[in-house]
């Protein structure tokens, strides 16, 4: 049996149109239920403490520890002798 | 250090010595036939390039196939001089070199005559049927793709991801193209299977383009992935006129309201909510979807720093090697010099042409029927090509106002798009199992 | 740059105009059978993983084994929800998150109907036969360990070994119990084999738990590798009561010498020595000893930074990813929802509580016959579990008296604990050889 | 936290319930034979090292040959002895630790009775058969390599390349060699094919002697590897009398021109120009050739940087275990322990001291008919063993003239001696195709 | 034959308890042995040195020595200053 | 049919050190004639600057942004206090 190209394609593309927007609506509809959900029973604390921890557990994680440590040393020595 | 050595030399003695027996002298040369030195020129001579070149030989047979006389010969060189093309965009245009030098190198490698380098015993042969022929490559890309995305401005405003999905038009309405082709062109016959392999360019994403076409059409591999890649590259020039011609000034200047904070427990639970739409809905985009899901899962639970950043560095930098090598190796003639190969070129600009339509009309949709506006220029981002697209945008809305930063805006629809391209290829790959 | 483009165009149109005649027109679509749009939904629909769910179907393959209509729709919920359960777990309180979160996404994934990720063909599938089938990524794992592990303490005071022993009591104990369970339960039926595959989460050392138990039961592997990471996690829960029960307070607050320096050459030397034992009374531990002391050797050799640094750092890493997302495909429901996994799970808490009170007993029976006092506290390090155990050991003697620093002397069985269980591992594979 | 799990138990035992009548029970140890204790340690002895070293069984199969009574025993000490003997040359006299070690460590457990770690089950069976067998792990190498090496010495001053051609005199001087005493010895006996691949050591470059005899003499892998990387590292001692034997004083202290600086478009260009040599004279040699090039030319484009580095570090550094592992199998001392290994040590050494002289000499000749004079201390460098053997060179010239820095000079004949073998490496396979 | 799982395991457990404790029990001693050989003929070398010398190679290593050229410049200068 | 190993292996030598050499030769006459082409059409431009950027971007690829930063502040903080 011959098939025509065109009209099973059109049909993929409605098959797969609607199906991908189907699956987006559904999760854009998910996710603002989840973040107001979030919102109101786990609302995110302040977290400017644990950025500044950051870059510096971000230093240590690359093992500069001793730089670190020679650039402290390097401002306490200024600060001494100031 | 001498008398070390000395002394290694005597142990092996006595050792040789005490099984010499087993050295039983045979004739061990009988496949070996003596020729002469002018022979031996002669054979190497029939051995080199120039030789294939020139005199190619009809039935011969290479990476398995036998290839016709002129894909021995001309096409081989011309195969070669797109790979120096490929070679020059890339270095000298910028044109996604992380992957078209190693596709563009593994396209020179499998035009060597002889070598057979991408045959199912050479090394880019090898490399394909371990990582392309099962999926792993594209998936573990993946993953390394997953643990270097943020979600958050998708999180942020959530419907930016229906952008991401009118994008998708691109897949779709390219399909119909290739069967269109098909159907009223003489020369070029694509398959249901091909056509929608093709399609897939149109999600502007390498992996899954490339775990699409080894499963729908591995012949086309080579051509459909230099293409999506290309057209990434090509993002900029290809973008903004479509662009412009869709939307007036004063879309074009809306601005965006900021974009809220998205909280670290959003963040976690996102690829898993996503997983769980997955699972429900579409169960084989799940491989594509979930090796996704799994890089972002790690990195934004924080507490696997190691493996994340394994994944989004040295995993991703090997694989990307060895997987750019393996679809270089679909490069060979015989596989590219075949005029399916430009009904791909034409349709693969097809596609990245109605995806960004598709985007920035579902924009202007969109704006119909809210109040809170989206400016039309982050529509084009739906169609991934990360983060080329979403600046693209970005650079588009500076134009008309330069104060106007949609950068952020568009990473949303941007994000959405490598969802929403996966979704698409579940769909494809549902249909023809 | 269009103008380059024009160009790659016209070359391939060369090409394709001299080979245009190759392309004769088939009809390349045999396999695919035309459907109307409502049919292509409703097949879609059937390939949704909702109808998975609603409606399992008899005698449904999946993974390559008949799947009961229960475990086809219930089975993978409760499966997924353990998988969830796990990530909390990882994520919130911290339960060895570099395994558990791979290990519980690879199970999730192996819970999704019609994708077959974990059959052969599906990504998980081959990953499990390429490195755990054949044992190969926990032998890369047991590298980095080696790479990583100073087995310095023990070097400084070897006869602590001796607690590493004892600790193995948790691995031979829990198959007398496993035996036991299988005698006396109508439901529970394990038979020596995996007796023993169980018996090894007593180990407290995830890499020698899934060898051994990748060749011994290879069914229950998900079960015992789940078990044996929770465990090693909840070791700060487990082990104190019982460490509190088997000692006075007198023995707890015992201060232990000073440990002596060691010299670099015994490091170098150490796991040579270990491996000329291994290999004098028992080979069939070499290949996870060897694995540990090659790792070791390198690290200590110093000579050959570049390869123990990528052992206990990409190596390790790359493979514990691949490693996790393998074992967790084992985590399908047809695999872990039998009565035997609850068998697993209440062994594996026995096997490390003997271990512990093996560890803790063999100190103070040490304590009878040398003057040297040993802390018995550091007994329950024995157990491996590294280095989560000693820090354990230290923090019980801590409490008893805060200047009793015991860490640096629990390291010593505590790594004698790995060396103890691979033993243990070789011979129980010895006996099913 | 003890709730969570007491709620993970229930589910579970709901689970299980659910299904429990899945578990009917049924005899799981048929295959298992009950032995008293006495017989289980008696098993369990025969199951030693011990046992298996002091009696060595008549047809033993190990590694998939029989192997004679006396490699079970006496040969298996005596290669681990080589192999401890190696590990000290590596770690106390810095010879090659990168890949001594792995090799060496690699034949120490190939030499384990009983294990089989070196058989198609074991774990170095199994990455010998991965990367070796296949090809793949040499290959990788060299593109670590190729993205290690700089070609601007080279480019700079191209005629020597010609010193690097001359070295590899040593390579077909040392075929000559191996034929020779096969004809004349009465315990010696290589075929063609062995003698070629015995040949290549005098390469100089271990990727490429361990591809070339991976294909052409798989079982004498192990001593050609070993002593490829053996003299690799005794070069210091081999080539300075060398050297000094064939030159004059004055000679010794010829000042050579500063060399020129190299463009960047030269570097990126000579990788593809040495590709597409090769595919003309010698597609044969284009799997070393390219991947070498493929190295170098992601490295020179500058715009892959992640890929790069990824080659020269984890990657190389990964493989370069792996591969170091797969040789040592082939130290099984069934392998190891023939006569020809002590031919194979003869002639590794003829080759480097041969090599060395084709380039020394070959810088007179050119002295003869160039007025540009070269130092003919840099010719010996064209044995590659880079970079040690430009030391080598430099070294000597300053012994004549504290001032006469040849260390650049000699690196291009140095890396051209790289290319020099993978050319000739070429001839060979192509021979014997 | 019906097999006592009991009893096979109660072997086991005997087997292998005493053969682990044969293994260690034979390291420790081979390793107390070795240790007093080696202290006794390598004793090991004072390594203060080298260790001041590591911690700079590891960080060289890392390709930081433009780090701690420029910490070495910046003490410097700041000595130079006073 | 005996082989005389000899005379084949001379064969090889003579068939292997000419086309090494043949291989060399002429890619020492390519290279020469590449390098006059790339200086005559392409000649390099000077590259001071650029240099000067890479080592500060090498820096950088190693994440050690904030070492500079730190660095830079340090030695403001030394010139201010001047
Ligand atoms: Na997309
Ligand atoms: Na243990
Ligand atoms: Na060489």
């Amino acid at each position: 049996m011959e098939i025509n190209l065109i009209a099973e394609s059109v049909k993929f593309l409605i098959l797969g149109m609607s199906t991908v927007f189907m699956f987006l609506v559904l999760m854009v509809f998910v996710l603002e239920l989840q973040s107001k959900i979030i919102m109101k029973f786990f609302p995110p604390k302040k977290e400017e403490d644990s950025t500044a921890c950051n870059s510096t557990s971000e230093l240590s994680r690359n093992g500069n520890l001793a730089v670190v440590a020679a650039i402290a040393a390097s401002l306490k020595s200024y600060k001494q002798s100031k | 250090m001498k008398k070390m050595i000395l002394q290694l030399l005597l142990v092996l003695s006595l050792g040789t010595y005490l099984c010499a027996s087993d050295g039983i002298k045979e004739n061990k040369n009988q496949e070996y036939k003596s020729k002469s030195v002018s022979e031996l020129f002669g054979s190497l001579y029939e051995s080199t390039g120039l030789n294939a070149f020139l005199s190619p030989k009809e039935g011969e047979v290479s990476h398995g196939v036998v290839v016709s006389t002129f894909n021995q010969s001309g096409g081989r060189l011309i195969m070669m001089a797109i790979c120096f093309a490929l070679f020059y965009l890339a270095i000298a245009k910028g044109f996604e070199p992380l992957l078209l030098i190693p596709i563009a190198f593994g396209g020179f490698l499998a035009n060597i005559p002889i070598a057979d380098i991408a045959g199912p015993e050479g090394f880019l042969g090898i490399l394909f049927n371990m990582g392309v022929s099962t999926g792993l490559f594209p998936l573990l890309i993946f993953m390394g793709v997953g643990a270097m995305t943020d979600f958050g401005p998708l999180l942020a405003n959530p419907k930016t991801a229906l952008l991401g999905g009118a994008a998708q038009f691109g897949i779709f309405g390219t399909i119909v193209g290739a069967a269109f082709l098909s159907q009223y062109t003489g020369f070029i016959d694509f398959s249901l299977k091909e056509a929608a392999a093709i399609g897939i360019i149109g999600g502007a994403d390498g992996p899954t383009s490339i775990f699409v076409a080894s499963r729908l059409a591995p012949d086309l591999l080579g051509a459909i992935a230099v293409a999506a890649y290309s057209y990434m590259a090509l993002v900029p020039i290809i973008q903004p006129p479509i662009m412009r011609a869709l939307t007036t000034k004063e879309e074009r200047q809306i601005k965006m309201e900021q974009l809220r904070e998205v909280s670290k427990l959003e963040k976690i639970l996102f690829p898993i909510t996503v997983m769980v739409l997955c699972v429900l809905l579409l169960p084989d985009a799940t491989p594509l979807v979930g090796a996704l899901a799994f890089g972002n899962f790690v990195k934004e639970s924080g507490v696997a720093k190691r493996l994340s950043e394994t994944m989004e560095n040295s995993l991703i930098n090997i694989v990307t090697i060895f997987l750019g090598l393996s679809v270089g190796s679909k490069l060979a003639s015989e596989k590219f010099l075949v005029p399916e190969t430009l009904g791909i070129i034409v349709l693969g600009l097809v596609a990245f042409a109605m995806g960004t339509a598709g985007g920035v009309i579902m924009a202007k949709i969109m704006n119909k029927f809210s109040k809170h506006k989206v400016n039309p220029l982050i529509g084009s981002a739906g169609v991934s090509a990360v983060p080329m697209a979403a600046r693209v945008s970005n650079k588009e809305g500076m134009k008309e106002n330069p104060s106007n930063m949609l950068l952020m805006h568009a990473m949303g629809p941007n994000v959405a798009g490598v969802i929403g391209s996966a979704v698409a290829a579940g769909i494809l790959l549902s249909i023809f199992k």
